[in-house]
């Protein structure tokens, strides 16, 4: 009998307490980043889709179209194409396009780039009405930056 | 670890001498191949030393013709892997079920038939688990191709 | 037959939960026979996200399988990175810069925390209180943060690598870790007081839902469910990795056996992860992140290598079997929540509908983990 | 007596309440099932009631009397109602049905 | 004549449509071929009837009328109904014994207009006096006193059909 | 689930249509509904930190019958396929569907030669509105979503752009 | 200029408390939302208009302008009706409700009664809703209402029994008016009258948050059981109204513990009672609904039943026996 009375009165004080709580929170200030407004910083490592770099002296991309990036993709979500072109010893890269839709954003790719020639680029907020958005042409957007 | 009396009960079972590999290369203690029809009393060797099993898998050994189903035993007091193996032939793989000793084996049984097509004889319910339920393919068979 | 007339003692009849159903936090159907709300049997359903990863495994490189990893799991991605680079740095022999093992346990640990929040979060939510999860959730954005700022990613980390970890930790996430756990360690006071000291929840979950040890033997569960049957297994104390013999911790047991046991499990084991991180940022020692022997290209011996971690759910392992190339022959992944889940079937026999579903709550289900 | 001072006049409650028993009375000869007799005899009863009401407001000498009668239907309804869902579930456990010629067989 | 627009006109138009409201109810409750909707025909039958109370002066009896009948017993039918109600499907196909059909028609037909004739014929003895004011004090005053008995009695079946049904419910169970 | 009568909407006004829409627009309630690792993101922008109540829609619905925006979060596999054209079915008119995480757009990384059970995108199955890709997507980027859609619905966007940087 | 008569006087009452029953319902939802907000320290609504105000109002085109899905396997009349049947009463019980001594529908003898007749009559609504809808959530959850409702039904009765004998009167206002005079007339206070007049209060509001199906008793509508409960296949207004008739059995049943402990219209100090007064205690009363919503988890329905029969029916027959014996003793010792 004694137990009855305990529990109901201990129950009553556990639900008293947790709207204290709740209550108390609700008088503090929210926490929320209010996102078209205010915006979080996206730390140094994000990993967005990646993004060519340029090489500074060139302002050409610096890759070298090896091909490693292409190799170490676990879901070959990259086409790398290089062009020959007439008086260089090198390959010039002719096509770099990104399947972002079937990333993983592992980062396998930027880890194999020996010549630091990719980068992950901080776009955090993509939303589209049209799935072709999302095959990137990584070359042309590098001319459009210029 | 292992007892010994644990290791000459499945020494009796084994089809050629156990393994006693070294636990910091392979990641268990000890490796007991058997016949097939060795499997249930195995089973029930390892559940009366109070073992609980890990996991049961198959391996399609293409090459060789054969197949090979993986038990994986663990015990949670005195910790101690012990792996059992058994090989059937690819053209009729077929094995007695451990379901009876221990229900746990119920799903992994069914997902090895699911992979592999390994029937277990004496399963009460081999339908599909992973795979949807009217699938009659084995994905993780070596010739499968989908 | 109406439906409610099948509820008659005599005659049960078919209730399906999911496989789209609020409760089963994803995408797993369990065929239920009622009895009226008494639940004669319950049939889990799988395979509703079957992503292949056994398959993908055989098709990829070593290497290549490392995201996979993150997405079985997603909710402890971290633990599942290290169980997949442990067994692969067993098979190939490669050794770990003591540095790399340490940030690996830091942030496996940061990660197990937050899973365990998303887990209260969640499992308060199945039985009806909405406001924990979001101040759970508040807290893990914190975790998130900080291991954001080391991965790049927030959810499905592919942090680890071969030898060692993709890049090294800065000065900022040691702080930061402490100055969280400070936080939370503040903050478990009005989780007890909020949530677990509750009359409503202490009802629904005190001698509700047994798992006994026996049981967890029979169908080979781990983690937190075998721990709340009061056995002390816990693979980061069974079969030492990483630094785990160098650190200073508690395995929480709770004898009971029931929904509440495998709650006061978890709860207890954020703080034991507490103090696991607290011990690793001060012995943390400098020295590179990457084994500098590690080679490019892998090609483990032919053979078999199993390899276990301690995930949030229980004992997660690898199996690899290699035939010497660098793709792998056979890749087994030993998911906690599979033989969690299995046991289900017979815990709830008998049980009322909210209850099995409290029962399944408290065994912290991630589906994408058990379909694999 | 027009339309619309119906309300007024003490026929109109006669009328209705004996057609409220009449229709009562088919659906009682009518319906197989007990729950389908059981609604009958609430109509009957509900017929009956109006009755006593009717009376009481027109023509009892003791004004209460009629609405105490009533009320003492109501009681009588509930009893009879909680007793009849009673009983159909412990004929639908046995016979796996409500229906009254199907429950003739006492074999069980 | 009263216009349909004063407020006595509103209050006869009101009575009209409670009146109709009992009469379909009742039709809907005995010809309605699944059981449930004979359960809301009732329940609408019903809370008409109580309508009916209030123009008869007793505001009490039609309150107790829809809390008792309508809340109580007609959930508890239509809870019985839940439990027990065969296929729909099925219960149409089953057929009618034609001869009960003329038979129950007949009776009632004939009960209808013996009781309505009666009621429109007989000249009843007026009460001379005021109204009864439909209070609630007389009516406690009379349960206490000239039917405590009576009273009393109720609360007994009351507790007899409780005690009954539980017996009858519980029979039978058993825990899964 | 069978077919079902269809009936038309109370209110249909060619003039009307601009209210209706930010009607529409400003409260799409989602249906409770993740398949896989884009669901834990999903609740986290329902979550204190992003809360997606602002926009008015946190009512996660758990029947069909009640959503207006099914979001599409995780891999849909050959198994489910079949359930979420169901839910999609049961959805009562107008609604829409956005695809979140490259799973839902197009099978993401789970797609290799000789995959067996996976929907390699949800717009095989039903017709999607808006994609949001990543993997998983952030949840600005589910935000950036919602207001995507409701730039659609209503044709003007009420919110500024964010440039990511 | 004469008074207006009382059938347009009632008419013009009838659709006030419709316009107010459902602007309450619309705003109380915004107000659930932003406290569940604030509580989860997130802003909740606030895009659409200042503050989120206008929120309800696009819910509400939204809803209404949503195709209603008319499912097959249902029964299309009960499905039709059992949203008015849930809402229509609720409206009703508004008519006795005493917003100020003035300001009031109508000033009827029995408006408890009534209110107490009209609000077992919506217990059908769900319970209809939920069969007609044929869908093996919805009828558990129609079962679950309904055993529910009839459980809570019983203490909440004998509580307000208890509170008809102490004060002599069914008729809502004069309840009221014998509250006046300050805080330590209320009924919740009224140590003399019972001393357990406390614990009345807390029966009669746990009460009538089970009988309105709310949060932690809204088993009817368990998300994690059963999906929706029953209005698992209500579309569009069908759901709207569900919803709005839910929210007005919160306001009534808010309104009576005002008034019936709180003393309603009363202020605190004894001076100017109006409506205002009502209200306000009225929304605290709500938001206190609100906020038990927001805090705690679900009970389960036996401990629900448990909860009614173990602790609410004997605490409420006790209060019952012992108010009894206080009227017949407290004239002895005080003649």
């Amino acid at each position: 009998m004694s137990g009855y009375f305990a529990e109901i009165f201990s129950g009553t004080k556990s639900l008293a307490i947790g709207m204290g709580i709740t209550f108390k929170y609700m008088l503090k200030p929210v926490v929320t980043v209010q996102y078209p407004y205010e915006t979080l910083k996206m730390p140094e490592r994000y990993r967005g889709h990646i993004e060519l770099v340029k090489d500074p002296e060139t302002g050409e991309a610096k890759c070298i179209v090896c091909g490693m990036c292409q190799r170490a993709c676990p879901s070959g979500c990259i086409t790398v194409a290089g062009d020959k072109r007439e008086g260089e010893k090198k390959k010039v890269l002719g096509k770099y396009v990104l399947n972002f839709t079937t990333c993983s954003l592992c980062g396998s790719c930027v880890e194999s780039c020996k010549s630091g020639a990719i980068k992950f680029s901080k776009e955090y907020n993509l939303a589209s009405t049209r799935k072709e958005d999302y095959i990137l042409d990584l070359l042309q957007r590098l001319k459009e930056q210029r | 670890m292992i007892s010994q009396e644990l290791k000459n009960a499945l020494a009796k079972l084994a089809v050629n001498e156990a393994v006693v590999p070294d636990f910091k290369d392979k990641g268990f203690h000890l490796d007991v191949a058997v016949a097939p029809d060795a499997v249930a009393p195995a089973a029930e060797v390892m559940n009366l030393a109070g073992f609980f099993l890990e996991a049961i898998t198959g391996v399609d050994w293409l090459a060789e013709g054969q197949m090979e189903v993986v038990y994986d035993y663990n015990h949670s007091i005195s910790p101690g892997r012990v792996v059992i193996r058994a090989r059937v032939s690819r053209a009729t793989p077929e094995l007695p079920t451990i379901s009876a000793i221990y229900p746990g084996a119920l799903w992994h049984e069914r997902e090895t038939h699911d992979f592999f097509g390994i029937v277990f004889t004496g399963h009460p319910d081999l339908k599909p688990l992973l795979l949807p339920e009217d699938a009659d393919f084995h994905p993780l068979r070596k010739d499968y191709t989908s | 037959m109406s439906v409610l007339a099948q509820c008659d003692s005599k005659e049960t009849f078919v209730l399906n939960l999911g496989p789209q159903h609020p409760a089963t936090h994803g995408v797993l159907r369990v065929k239920l026979t009622m009895d009226g709300e008494y639940i004669r049997q319950a049939e889990p359903v799988l395979g509703y996200i079957h992503r292949m990863h056994e398959k993908m495994g055989e098709n990829r490189t070593w290497a290549q399988f490392m995201p996979n990893t993150g997405r079985l799991d997603y909710l402890s991605a971290l633990s599942y990175n290290h169980g997949y680079v442990l067994a692969v740095e067993r098979a190939a022999a490669i050794e770990v810069p003591e540095r790399a093992e340490y940030i690996r346990v830091i942030t496996v640990e940061l990660n197990r925390i937050s899973s365990h929040l998303v887990w209260f979060g969640a499992f308060i939510l199945d039985l009806g209180g909405f406001t924990p999860l979001l101040y759970a959730f508040d807290d893990r954005e914190i975790i998130l943060d900080l291991l954001q700022a080391v991965t790049g990613s927030r959810l499905t980390y592919c942090y680890f690598r071969f030898g060692g970890v993709y890049n090294d930790i800065e000065p900022d996430f040691i702080t930061g870790t402490l100055a969280f756990i400070k936080r939370l360690r503040a903050r478990m006071p009005m989780y007890h007081n909020l949530v677990t000291k509750n009359i409503i929840l202490v009802k629904r979950l005190k001698d509700i839902g047994f798992v006994p040890a026996e049981m967890c033997r029979k169908y080979g569960a781990t983690g937190p469910v075998l721990r709340g049957a009061g056995v002390a297994y816990d693979v980061r104390r069974a079969e030492p990795y990483s630094v785990y013999p160098e650190l200073d911790f508690d395995i929480p047991t709770h004898p009971e056996g029931d929904s509440m046991a495998r709650y006061l499990v978890r709860m207890d084991e954020i703080e034991q992860s507490m103090r696991i991180i607290e011990q690793a940022c001060t012995k943390l020692p400098n020295g590179p992140v990457m084994a500098e022997k590690a080679p490019k290209i892998i090609k483990p011996a032919k053979g078999d290598y199993y390899a276990a971690v301690e995930a949030a759910r229980g004992s997660f392992g690898v199996r690899l079997v290699s035939d010497g190339t660098n793709t792998p022959y056979r890749l087994k992944l030993r998911s906690p929540s599979y033989s969690n889940l299995s046991l289900f079937g017979e815990a709830s026999r008998g049980m009322l509908l909210p209850d099995a579903l409290a029962l399944m709550g408290s065994l912290d289900l991630v589906i994408p983990e058990i379909d694999r | 007596m027009t339309l619309l001072t119906l309300h007024t006049s003490l026929s109109t409650y006669l009328v209705i309440a004996a057609f409220l028993f009449a229709i009562g009375l088919y659906g009682m000869v009518q319906r197989r099932t007990l729950i389908g007799m059981l609604i009958s005899a609430e109509l009957i009863m509900a017929g009956a009631s109006v009755n006593f009401m009717a009376f009481n407001r027109f023509l009892a000498p003791n004004p209460t009397v009629g609405q105490i009668f009533t009320l003492f239907i109501m009681g009588i309804a509930a009893a009879e109602a909680a007793i009849t869902l009673s009983i159909v579930l412990a004929v639908y456990r046995n016979y796996r049905s409500i229906d009254t010629e199907d429950v003739t067989d006492l074999h069980g | 004549m009263t216009s349909l627009f004063s407020p006595e006109g509103l209050i006869g138009l009101l009575f009209l449509v409670l009146l109709g409201i009992t009469a379909c109810g009742a039709l809907i409750a005995v010809t309605a071929g699944r059981l449930i909707r004979s359960v809301a025909g009732l329940l609408l039958c019903l809370i008409g009837v109580a309508g009916l109370y209030y123009f008869l002066n007793s505001p009490f009896v039609a309150l107790m009328q829809l809390l008792i009948y309508v809340g109580a017993v007609g959930v508890v039918i239509a809870f019985a109904v839940m439990l027990a109600e065969p296929n729909p499907e099925k219960q149409p196909s089953r057929g009618r014994n034609p001869l009960t059909g003329a038979l129950g028609f007949l009776t009632s037909g004939v009960a209808f207009t013996g009781l309505a004739v009666l009621g429109l014929t007989t000249t009843w003895r007026r009460h001379v006096g005021p109204p009864p004011d439909g209070g609630m004090a007389a009516i406690g005053q009379s349960l206490l006193t000239t039917y405590s008995m009576v009273f009393e009695l109720i609360s007994i079946v009351l507790l007899v059909a409780i005690i009954g049904s539980l017996v009858l419910a519980r029979a039978g169970r058993e825990k899964p | 689930m069978g077919k079902e009568n269809l009936q038309d909407a109370i209110v249909q006004f060619a003039p009307l249509d601009k209210l209706l829409g930010l009607g529409r627009a400003n409260s799409l309630w989602p249906m409770t509904f993740g398949l896989a690792c884009c669901a834990i993101e999903m609740m986290a922008t329902g979550a204190s930190r992003f809360d997606l109540a602002r926009f008015g829609a946190e009512v996660f619905r758990p029947s069909p019958r009640q959503c207006d925006v099914m979001i599409v979060a995780g891999t849909i596999s050959r198994k489910m396929a079949p359930a979420v054209q169901t839910l999609y079915d049961q959805m009562p008119e107008p609604k829409w569907v956005i695809a979140m995480g490259n799973c839902a757009i197009s099978g993401g990384p789970f797609v290799f030669k000789g995959q067996y059970g996976i929907i390699e995108g949800a717009d095989k199955l039903f017709p999607v509105d808006v994609y949001i890709p990543g993997c998983p997507p952030r949840p600005e980027a589910l935000i950036e979503g919602i207001l995507e859609l409701e730039e659609k619905i209503t044709g003007s966007r009420r919110w500024p752009r964010v440039e990511a940087g | 200029m004469n008074p207006p008569s009382e059938p347009i006087r009632l008419l013009a009452f009838l659709i006030g408390l419709i316009i107010f029953a459902a602007l309450n319902a619309a705003y109380l939802v915004w107000l659930e939302r932003k406290v569940a907000g604030h509580v989860q320290r997130r802003i909740g609504p606030k895009e659409v208009g200042p503050f989120g105000l206008l929120q309800p109002l696009v819910d509400g085109i939204k809803l209404m302008t949503k195709q209603i899905l008319v499912p097959d396997h249902i029964d299309p009349i009960l499905f039709r009706i059992a949203p008015p049947l849930l809402l229509i009463p609720a409206v009703m019980s508004f008519v006795t409700i005493p917003f100020s001594e003035t300001l009031v529908a109508r000033d009827i003898n029995l408006g408890l009664l009534m209110i107490f007749a009209f609000a077992s009559i919506n217990v059908l609504g769900i319970l209809l809703g939920g069969w007609g809808s044929n869908n093996k959530y919805a009828v558990i959850a129609a079962a679950r209402g309904v055993s529910q409702n009839v459980a809570y039904e019983i203490p909440m009765l004998i509580t307000v029994i208890t509170m008809v004998m102490i004060t002599h009167t069914l008729n809502l206002n004069e309840i009221v008016r014998q509250q006046a005079g300050g805080i330590f007339n209320w009924y919740i206070f009224r140590w003399s009258a019972n001393p357990l007049m406390l614990v009345s209060f807390l029966i009669f509001f746990t009460c009538s948050m089970a009988e309105t199906n709310r949060a932690p008793f809204d088993l009817g509508e368990a998300e994690s059981e059963l999906v929706a409960g029953y209005h698992t296949e209500y579309s569009g207004m069908g759901f709207g109204l569900f919803f709005m008739g839910e929210y007005a059995n919160i306001v009534i049943g808010c309104s009576l513990a005002t008034l019936l402990f709180l003393g309603g219209w009363q202020c605190p100090f004894g001076l100017w009672p109006g409506v205002h007064w009502f209200l306000i205690k009225l929304y605290l009363l709500i938001f206190t609904v609100i906020l038990i919503r927001w805090t705690f988890p679900r009970t389960t329905i036996y401990g629900l039943l448990n909860l009614s029969w173990k602790i609410l029916i004997p605490f409420a027959l006790f209060n019952l026996i012992l108010t009894g014996a206080m009227l017949k003793i407290w004239p002895l010792i005080f003649p």
